[in-house]
């Protein structure tokens, strides 16, 4: 296991190599990562003003985290499907889910909003570590179908101690199933620090199934993209499972109803804000002169557009009807579901007449 | 027709679910070569392959969250939960994700899915081998609740929840797993499994069942008829959604209800039953319903079960009971 | 008497039962530094120590299960469960152990144990925030189950869960957090938990409830009152044991009862206490017991929950239906 | 980690010395483990006797297993607290339970009955890997106790699996609880083999949370004694959790109910023969002159005069007044239990006056 996080691009912006994670990657390609990671960002800004002005219920921010999020999204191919934690803007936007269609699950319209099929991406499951099952179920049907499809599952350092993270590392090492586990190490669950989750590296965990562990520098979308690339097409071609613990930190609060001053020191901030993946990315394509002002400002530019179309359209956004929550509760018809939806309907009638 | 006891039937139902059906998998502990602990898997691994009937891990956890994935994925998995106390561990799954994943996915994502659990008591197990703990799903919306009274239901609604597109939770009364029945293993199946249905017509007393209860108290009515009093049974078959309907056709002709189950009174299945026959058939009740069932103690260890259980001289006292009034 | 809120209340009560009790200890996520996510630990860590309010790592078996061998040992833990939909991975660890040991071990291992769960909707929160599952865990013997209705109650239940030796679910009604009372936090501990309490006496219809609806039965009994209907409140405030005499002596006098919760109405408490005053009111009710509470669906997403949530209208819509018997 | 497992008695019976379990044991100590070991066995005899002709609900042996039972046990202090299965008849033997009061447990007369306090065992679990987490909050009292005792968590290879062992392994990490893990991993978990729990030794799962993971011969009581005594004593002066894999075979069916023709072959019984851990015991004794044919038949005797003894004392057996099963679901008074105490009362006496 390697000791020192594996990084492809410096925070000073210039490319390192690994002999075991050769990659290449066009300037259009950095250029469309930029432009991710920005636009993830902003959304971050948007959906943190919506909800302070009570338009969202809440919101998760991803900031500091959208390097390997961004990295680990080109990684996956059409096929591959991705299981997530709320935290993980960065791969929606990168899997094709629209601002404002994700926004309609924080505005409390929705369970979900995306369709799983279309974007290859699960419903995101906030009872912590239970998705990663469903990761290993769903590419022991891959094995079943006999596609070289793969699967990544998402989820943070605090997740790792789940009975069910553990149950899902051992399904997928017992049938060698082709999914990758990706650990975000953004340093804390909610106000817990990961030294209270784990006393030694969490890429170690991969050791006892038998399995890599492969620890990564978390803002650097290269390394992102590469080791996730390697280890979805080692899964896929019948390697078995692998872990990727992703060097982060959350630079926000947990949530938008969290106040982190209670538990760390702002000095903390310093040391991570020199490794931002957004800055790295931005030196990293000046200092090889394939993007320039102009471009910055066009990726600027789009950013202000989408937050204008966010807000555009989640702001003062009508309820949903409200016999629209009777709907879907069973896919085949439930005796006892459809009482009670007419029960309420008459009530709803009753109530409207009296007033 | 063949003569079959319940775990042939049980069998012979998944037998033919994963033939017509290539997604149709099984997955449990020790449900390969040994064929479960009661043998209802016996054979499948064999013809079926190790791929469709899959000896899992020790993690019940593990067997239903990646049964979800597998649903996802368009597979349609049985599971067997080795016996009614194992289920704790996967509750989580099953009522976090296995039964809220249709609505949370807005209809998109189905989640084709059966739980066998082997349940209920009288046999003479260790701790954790004997509960019921059927009301727990039945009050989770987004569950189906299936639990068969004889072989020749078995065979057909282990087929007919197979069949369905949301998760069922199939309760199998282990104690009556060496029951004999008359099986048509040749129709194609057909009917509603979302009903009761009543078993025994009477005109005295009305008595609801379910699983293992269901031959006690038909064993309690033809006691009864000695004496002179006729009940009726009627089966729920069903515990979600529940049919009452038959039961309030019944009760508004006798007057009088006794539901009957293994597990503790309070909060169980004959809860809301009383609560929605006192409703229904208020102005016809002569007595208040009666529930016979488990007191409210952890299953008992098994010298003490023989009066702990629900047994045909504790139906008859209920009968006696609410024929007083 | 203090003015507090019902995060103050339980703060306070929790550090009174630690300082008189060195064998008291708190366990959860985030419960040390930050309080709590919704404070009710704020500054115990400060005061305490670590070792006596401990952040663990993120695994509910893991709290609840560790806390069994802690009780063994002779502690007294008290367990954050940060929000209702996250109680499920520990429900094995509860049902099995926790509920079970005392009858297991002969009565030689008591489990002194409280575990707190902020329940209920009504706070625009997210999936499996805002859920009610009291049902599961009151149909399970070996567990005792208490919800305050406010802040007074809050302070002086929370100490006596504590002060019991047997295990508690604790329940605490997150959208009345922030309601404030004035409480007592001078006077020695005294009183009955494991009792119901007539919060309001009425003539005409007996509402029941307990947690967040007691507060919107209150509010449905001044409204009905202005109509002329003179309704009594019956706060449970233990689910188990339940208390139902109260109800009972009430409903004998009102001939009409209605009982609301949040949770799904099938197999809720409601169906136990429909089923037991049909049972022992038998001959006084005038018309069916009612049921309000929510529907059988999952808890929808928060646009939809002031609909999905009895309130003042519901309740009086139910007394409505009752007085027209 | 070791990669062979460690052996302090080869099968011939000789010494073995290893570097870092120095061990000495005194001719007294191995006789009486001898003792122990077989009398473990005859009880493993008597008990499933009896549950043939009826007497018990059940028994589950722990044929082949003793070895590393009875050293493990004499390797514990009595302040020393265990957390067990229902396969460890030899610890429970060696820690003062009896084997008449053990069976009561397998008669369906009680759900246990030894008195915990007074052997220093938990009550066992049924519910796979559940205890382990009660084995690591026990220690955690010691830790706050600030006394030097220590937690030895017994449990199986197929409980590797569950989550709640990965749970109990977080927490022991996180709190460096004084406990020690013993897997016996004696190759199934009823008809599953151990490959499907884990395709890499089970004492790896040690390294995930960065404690020692030490694989030894389970049919050496030796070193189970050696081994279990130095991590034990580790843990109780601060150095923390640490992991024992036993390998070992369970020569015997799962429990009496079980039928391992169905899955196992008899072949492979001939290779754990040789291994055994009670003539292993016994070479020794003789090569070193400590023990002759009067000791050998005087443990022979012995065993005797037990089976007699059990038999006598479960045989026949009058089952237990039946109110007695409603005492101590509360250790207060619930309203419910003591309604529903009344009731049945009531009934049974209706009963009798009909009957
Ligand atoms: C089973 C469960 N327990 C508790 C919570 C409350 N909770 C929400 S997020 C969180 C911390 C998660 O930490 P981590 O896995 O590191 O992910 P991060 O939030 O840092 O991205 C907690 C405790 C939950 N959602 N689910
Ligand atoms: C949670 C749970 N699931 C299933 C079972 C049924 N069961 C009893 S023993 C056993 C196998 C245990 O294997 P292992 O942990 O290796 O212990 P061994 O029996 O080999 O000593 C199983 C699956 C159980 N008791 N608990
Ligand atoms: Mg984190
Ligand atoms: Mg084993």
């Amino acid at each position: 296991m390697a000791e020192t996080a594996i990084q492809l691009l410096t925070p000073e912006g210039t490319r390192v190599e690994h002999p075991d994670y050769p990659l290449e990657v066009s300037a259009e390609q950095l250029r469309t990562m930029y432009r991710d990671i920005a636009i993830t960002r902003r959304m971050d800004v948007e959906s943190t003003a919506l909800q302070r002005t009570g338009e969202l219920s809440l919101w998760c921010p991803t900031l500091g985290q959208e390097g390997v999020q961004v990295g680990a999204g080109h990684a996956m191919r059409p096929g591959d499907y991705g299981f997530t934690t709320y935290r993980e803007s960065g791969i929606f936007h990168v899997r094709g889910v629209e601002a404002d269609e994700l926004l309609q699950l924080y505005r409390g319209n929705t369970h979900s909003s995306w369709d799983p099929q279309r974007v290859g991406l699960g419903l995101f499951t906030i009872v912590i570590g239970s998705h990663a099952l469903h990761a290993v179920g769903y590419a022991m049907g891959i094995q079943r179908d006999g596609t070289d499809d793969a699967v990544l599952a998402c989820f943070g350092d605090g997740a790792t101690s789940t009975g069910d993270v553990h149950e899902a590392m051992v399904f997928a090492a017992a049938f060698s199933s082709p999914v990758v586990f990706l650990v975000q190490n953004n340093q804390w669950a909610i106000s817990v620090p990961v030294e209270r989750q784990s006393r030694v590296p969490i890429a170690q965990r991969a050791l006892a199934y038998g399995m890599p562990g492969i620890r990564i520098d978390g803002n650097d979308v290269l390394a992102g993209l590469a080791v996730t690339r390697t280890l979805l097409d080692r899964a896929r071609e019948g390697g078995g499972p692998a872990l990727i613990e992703a060097i982060t930190y959350r630079m926000g609060p947990h949530t938008t109803s969290d106040d982190p001053t209670r538990y760390r020191d702002e000095s903390d901030y310093a040391h991570w804000d020199e490794l931002d993946p957004l800055e790295r990315l931005r030196r990293h394509l000046l200092l090889i002169g394939e993007a320039d002002e102009v471009f910055f400002a066009a990726v600027e530019a789009e950013c202000e557009e989408l937050g204008e179309k966010v807000r555009g359209s989640i702001r003062g956004m009508p309820d949903p009807d409200p016999m629209l929550m009777f709907d879907a509760v069973y896919a085949e018809p439930h005796r006892d579901v459809e009482a009670d939806r007419a029960q309420m309907g008459a009530y709803f009638t009753r109530l409207q007449e009296s007033a | 027709m063949t003569g079959m006891t319940m775990v042939q039937a049980l069998n012979a139902g998944l037998r033919r679910a994963m033939e017509n059906d290539p997604k149709v998998l099984l997955m449990g502990e020790d449900i390969g070569p040994l064929g479960g602990v009661f043998r209802v898997t016996d054979g499948l691994q064999k013809d079926f392959g190790e791929l469709r009937v899959v000896d899992s891990p020790l993690a019940e956890s593990g067997i239903v969250g990646t049964a979800v994935g597998l649903a996802m994925r368009g597979y349609r998995p049985v599971l067997e939960i080795q016996f009614d106390g194992f289920v704790f561990p996967a509750f989580d799954q099953i009522v976090t994700m296995v039964a809220k994943h249709h609505y949370r996915s807005e209809g998109r994502t189905p989640m084709p899915m059966v739980i066998r659990i082997p349940y209920g008591g009288g046999i003479g197990a260790v701790e954790h081998h004997s509960e019921s703990p059927e009301a727990y799903f039945a009050h989770t919306p987004g569950l189906r609740v299936l639990t068969p009274a004889d072989a020749a239901e078995a065979y057909v609604t282990i087929q007919q929840a197979i069949a369905s597109d949301d998760p069922v939770i199939y309760f199998e009364p282990k104690r009556r797993y060496w029951d004999r029945a008359e099986v048509d293993d040749v129709s194609p199946i057909t009917g509603d499994p979302w009903t009761s249905r009543v078993v025994r017509a009477g005109t005295d007393v009305t008595l609801v069942a379910y699983g293992p209860m269901v031959r006690t108290c038909l064993e309690a009515a033809a006691a009864a008829n000695d004496d002179g009093v006729s009940c009726s049974v009627v089966d729920l078959r069903s515990l979600s959604p529940l049919d009452l309907n038959p039961v309030y056709v019944d009760v508004r002709r006798t007057g009088r209800c006794v539901v009957v189950h293994e597990a503790p009174v309070t909060l169980g299945i004959g809860a809301e039953v009383a609560a929605r026959v006192s409703q229904e058939c208020f102005f016809a009740l002569e007595a208040p319903v009666a529930r016979v069932g488990g007191a409210f103690l952890p299953y008992p260890p098994n010298r003490f079960e023989k009066h702990y259980l629900p047994d045909v001289d504790r139906v008859l006292d209920a009968i006696d009971g609410v024929l007083a009034l």
